[in-house]
C-alpha cells in the first residue's frame, strides 16, 4: 500500500475514536513517571525506560503527530511494543495522579493496526474461528455436544444422576466456557457439572454459538466481531430464558 | 466465582476439608481489576484453605500474571516476553511460600503454570472448580454405592 | 471610572495626598515623608519619600487634592493649609474605624487603596500616554534598601 | 508607551484573556468533543463517583501518595502554593485596588508569601534534577518538559528577586526586575492552555473519565 494511501485509511479511522479523553491525555502528561514502578514489564526489565507505561503511549501519539503518514518499519516497533510489552491490566492507571488510561490507548493502537491489516497471527486465526464457528478453537457444534455427552456420562459413574442439561428452557443459569476446556480441559466442564449438580442448581449450558465467553477479537481491537460474540451469548440468554449468564472464571 | 463464592458462604456448598497446603491466590485483572471481584476472590480462597498466604498486593492492586491482554492466546511469539514479564508475579508467589496458588481464570493458570515451569517454584496453579469438586461434601444419595464396593473389591 | 480617583462621579470628596499643602505663594517643603503608621499599623514597606516639589512643578494642587461633589472637585485650592482639615489623605480615607471624617468619603476607599490610586494610578496613566512620569513598581516608592536600613535601625535604638 | 506600561496594561489584559479563554474552551471543547466520540463516558456518569475521585486526588488520600510520598507531598506542596500565593500577595491585591475591576481582598502576610515563592522554587529545583537525575524521567521527557519547568517557575524566581530588590539598583537587570516578573508571568499564563500545563483544568476531565469507567469498582476510582 501507498503510505499516502495509508495515511489517509489510518487518519479515516483515528478521526472518531480519537476522542476529547485521548487527546488530553496525550497532552496532559506531566512524565511524572510515577507510572513506571507499578508495571511489571518495567520492574521485571530491570527498570528499563523503554517500558515505562507513558512511554508506550508514544507511538500513538507520533502517528497522530505525523497524521498516519508512517512507514513499515514505525508500524512494526509499534506492533512490538503494544503486543509484547503490554498486558493492559490497567495497573498504571489506578497510580497515575491524572487517570490516564494508558491500557485504553493500547488498545486504539492495536485496533488501528489491525485496521491496517496488522495483528498477532494466533489472533488472527481465533478470530477466524469465531466466525466460522463462534468459537476461537473452532470446535464444531457436533463436537461440542460429542464433549458435552462423553463429560456427562463419564461424571454419572461418579455421581449419581448427574446431567448436563443442554439447552434447558427456563434454566435460571446459563453457564458459558472458555472454549478451551472443550478442547484441552475437559475436567472443568465435569468439575462445574459436579459442583452445579451437588448445588441443586438450576442450569444449563447453550449448544450454539455464544457457549464460548472468551473474546479474543477484543485484544486486537476488533470490536465488530467482539460485539457479535457478545451478542450471541445474550441471544442464546434470551433464546433459554435465563436469568444470568455464568462464565467461567 | 461469584457463583462458588455464593455457594460456598451460604452453605449451599460445604467442605468435607480444605486444602492443607500453604496456598496463596492470584487476582486476575478481568475478575478483580475490572470486575470488581477483590473481595469475594479472598473470601472464597480463605474458605477453601486452612493456610492461606495473601501475596504483596492481594487484590485491587495486583500485578497482572503477563498473560493478560491476549499474551497467551497470542501463543509462541509472545512466550519470551511472557516469561520474562513474569518473573514479578512469580517473585510474588515465590514470596509467599506457598505450594498451591489458587486462580480463577484461564489466561492466568495457563501463565502461572508456565512460570512454574521457567522459575522453579515447585507450585501447582489450579482453579476453585478443581479444588472445590475435589473437596467438597457430595450427599449420600448422589454416590454410587455399587462402584465404590466395586473398587474395593 | 478610572483609576485615577479624579475621576470618581459618584463620590463627594475625598483626599489629600499629602501631608502638607499650603497656599502656592507659600514655601512648600520639596520631599514629604509619608509615614501612615499610627493610622495602618507597623508598616510592610518602607515609608514613601514624596517629592512634592516636583509634584508641583507639573501639575495643580486640584489635580491630587481633591473634595468631589457631583463628579465635581469642589476643593479651594486656596484653603490648602498645611494643618486644614481635609488636605491630608487620611482626614478621610482611613481603615475602617479610625477616619475623621467618614461622611466626607462615602466611596469608603481605605486609605492605603488610597494611595495607591491616586500615585500609582496616575503615573500609569501618565506613562501610559508615553509622557515622562514617577515609579510604577513596588520597590519605586517603597525602596527595600530603606526598610531593610530602618528594620535595623529599630532594634539598636532600643537596646 | 513604554515597555512596563505595555506590559501592566494591554499585555496584562491579553495574558489573562487569553489564560481564561483558552481554559474554558479547552473545557468547552472537552465537552463537546466527549459527547460525540466518548459516548461511553456519559451512558455511564455518574457524579457520585466523579466527586469520589476528586475527594481523593485533589487532596494527598490516594495510592500514589502511599507509593511515592515524598515526591507526592511536594507536589501538592508545589501546586498549593502555585497557586494561592500569586493570588492572595500584597502587590497582585494592589494590582487588582487600582485596576478598572477594584477589587480588593486580604492579603497573605508578606512572609508567609515569600516562603511560599521560596517553596514553590525550591520544589521547582527538585522536580528539574530529579527530571536529570533519573534514566526514567530523562527518557519519558522531553525539550517542553524542561522549557515548562522554566517558564512555572520564572515568574516566581522574578516575584522574589522583584520584591526584595535582590539585585540590587543602578543596574539593568535589578531595576526592571518587576518588569521581568509582569512578562515571565504572562508568558505562563499564555502557554497554560496549549501545553501540558492545561491540567490545570484537563485534571478535572481525564479523572472524571477515568472515575466513569472505574466507577463501578469504587475502590478504583
Amino acid at each position: 500500500m501507498e503510505p499516502s494511501t495509508r495515511s489517509k485509511a489510518i487518519m479515516e479511522f483515528l478521526k472518531p475514536r480519537v476522542g476529547a479523553r485521548v487527546k488530553s491525555w496525550l497532552e496532559i502528561c506531566t512524565k511524572c513517571g510515577q507510572c513506571a514502578d507499578t508495571c511489571h514489564f518495567y520492574l521485571a526489565a530491570d527498570r528499563d525506560p523503554k517500558m515505562i507505561p507513558a512511554a508506550k503511549v508514544k507511538y500513538l501519539s507520533e502517528i497522530i503527530r505525523r497524521k498516519g503518514e508512517v512507514d513499515d518499519e514505525f508500524i512494526q516497533k509499534a506492533y512490538d511494543c503494544i503486543y509484547h510489552e503490554c498486558n493492559m491490566c490497567r495497573r498504571c492507571t489506578q497510580f497515575c495522579p491524572f487517570g490516564i488510561n494508558i491500557a485504553d490507548m493500547i488498545a486504539l493502537t492495536r485496533a488501528l493496526l489491525f485496521s491496517q491489516g496488522v495483528c498477532p497471527e494466533a489472533l488472527r486465526s481465533a478470530i477466524k474461528n469465531y466466525h466460522e464457528t463462534g468459537n476461537q478453537m473452532g470446535v464444531s457444534e457436533e463436537d461440542w455436544l460429542d464433549t458435552l455427552t462423553w463429560c456427562e456420562e463419564e461424571m454419572e459413574s461418579e455421581i449419581v444422576g448427574l446431567k448436563i442439561p443442554v439447552d434447558k428452557v427456563g434454566a435460571e443459569i446459563m453457564y458459558t466456557i472458555n472454549a478451551r476446556e472443550a478442547k484441552f480441559y475437559p475436567q472443568d466442564i465435569q468439575e462445574v457439572a459436579k459442583i452445579m449438580h451437588v448445588a441443586g442448581a438450576s442450569w444449563t449450558v447453550p449448544s450454539k454459538r455464544g457457549w464460548d465467553d472468551t473474546n479474543l477479537s477484543m485484544f486486537v481491537g476488533d470490536l465488530k466481531t467482539s460485539r457479535t460474540l457478545v451478542e450471541n451469548t445474550f441471544a442464546r440468554a434470551t433464546e433459554l430464558g435465563a436469568k444470568k449468564v455464568a462464565i467461567t472464571e | 466465582m461469584e457463583l462458588f463464592h455464593d455457594y460456598l458462604d451460604q452453605g449451599i456448598i460445604k467442605l468435607s476439608k480444605k486444602v492443607t497446603e500453604p496456598t496463596t491466590l492470584q487476582d486476575p485483572c478481568n475478575v478483580v481489576r475490572s470486575g470488581g471481584l477483590a473481595a469475594k476472590n479472598r473470601h472464597v480462597a480463605e474458605m477453601l484453605s486452612e493456610d492461606f498466604r495473601p501475596m504483596d498486593n492481594q487484590g485491587n492492586y495486583n500485578y497482572c500474571c503477563g498473560g493478560g491482554g491476549g499474551a497467551i492466546p497470542m501463543g509462541g511469539e509472545m512466550r519470551k516476553q511472557r516469561m520474562k514479564c513474569g518473573k514479578i508475579k512469580a517473585e510474588q508467589i515465590r514470596a509467599t511460600g506457598a505450594k498451591i496458588v489458587l486462580v480463577p481464570c484461564h489466561n492466568c493458570i495457563d501463565q502461572i503454570r508456565d512460570l512454574n515451569k521457567e522459575y522453579d517454584l515447585g507450585i501447582k496453579a489450579v482453579h476453585f472448580k478443581e479444588i472445590i469438586a475435589h473437596n467438597m461434601i457430595v450427599p449420600e444419595h448422589m454416590i454410587p454405592k455399587e462402584e465404590d464396593e466395586e473398587e474395593k473389591a | 471610572m478610572n483609576t485615577a480617583p479624579l475621576s470618581l462621579k459618584q463620590a463627594v470628596l475625598v483626599l489629600a495626598l499629602l501631608v502638607l499643602c499650603a497656599p502656592a505663594a507659600q514655601a512648600q517643603p520639596d520631599e514629604v515623608l509619608i509615614d501612615n503608621s499610627k493610622v495602618l499599623g507597623p508598616l510592610k514597606r518602607s515609608a514613601v519619600a514624596f517629592p512634592h516639589g516636583t509634584h508641583m512643578a507639573a501639575l495643580d494642587c486640584l489635580n491630587c487634592h481633591h473634595r468631589m461633589e457631583k463628579g465635581k472637585n469642589t476643593l479651594d485650592a486656596g484653603a490648602l493649609e498645611e494643618k486644614a482639615k481635609g488636605v491630608r489623605c487620611q482626614d478621610c480615607h482611613a481603615v475602617k474605624g479610625t477616619r475623621i471624617a467618614p461622611d466626607l468619603d462615602p466611596t469608603q476607599t481605605p486609605l492605603m487603596q488610597a494611595f495607591h490610586k491616586q500615585c500609582l494610578g496616575c503615573h500609569q496613566k501618565t506613562a501610559a500616554l508615553g509622557k515622562k512620569t514617577g515609579p510604577r513598581t513596588c520597590a519605586g516608592c517603597h525602596p527595600v534598601a530603606k526598610a531593610k536600613a530602618a528594620a535595623k535601625a529599630e532594634p539598636k535604638a532600643g537596646s | 508607551m513604554d515597555v512596563l506600561a505595555l506590559a501592566e496594561g494591554p499585555l496584562l489584559w491579553i495574558s489573562l484573556g487569553v489564560f481564561a479563554v483558552g481554559l474554558v474552551t479547552r473545557a468547552a471543547l472537552f465537552l463537546v468533543e466527549s459527547r460525540e466520540k466518548d459516548k461511553i463516558f456519559w451512558q455511564h456518569f455518574k457524579w457520585k463517583w466523579v466527586l469520589a475521585t476528586m475527594a481523593k486526588w485533589l487532596v494527598p488520600a490516594n495510592r500514589t501518595v502511599a507509593k511515592d510520598p515524598v515526591f507526592c507531598a511536594l507536589a501538592y506542596a508545589f501546586h498549593f502554593c502555585l497557586i494561592v500565593a500569586p493570588i492572595w500577595c500584597l502587590p497582585h491585591i494592589i494590582y487588582w485596588e487600582t485596576s478598572r475591576l477594584a477589587w480588593s481582598f486580604t492579603a497573605l502576610p508578606d512572609g508567609l508569601a515569600d516562603w511560599m515563592t521560596l517553596a514553590v522554587l525550591a520544589i521547582a529545583v527538585y522536580l528539574l534534577i530529579r527530571r536529570l537525575s533519573s534514566p526514567d524521567l530523562r527518557y519519558l521527557s522531553t525539550a517542553s518538559d524542561y522549557v515548562l519547568l522554566v517558564i512555572t517557575a520564572l515568574p516566581f524566581l522574578t516575584a522574589y528577586l522583584s520584591v526584595h530588590q535582590s539585585l540590587g539598583t543602578g543596574n539593568l537587570l535589578g531595576d526592571n526586575m518587576q518588569l521581568i516578573h509582569i512578562l515571565t508571568g504572562e508568558l505562563m499564563l499564555v502557554v497554560v492552555p496549549f501545553t501540558k500545563l492545561s491540567h490545570a483544568v484537563l485534571f478535572f476531565f481525564s479523572r472524571a473519565a477515568t472515575a466513569v469507567e472505574f466507577g463501578r469498582r469504587e475502590y478504583s476510582i
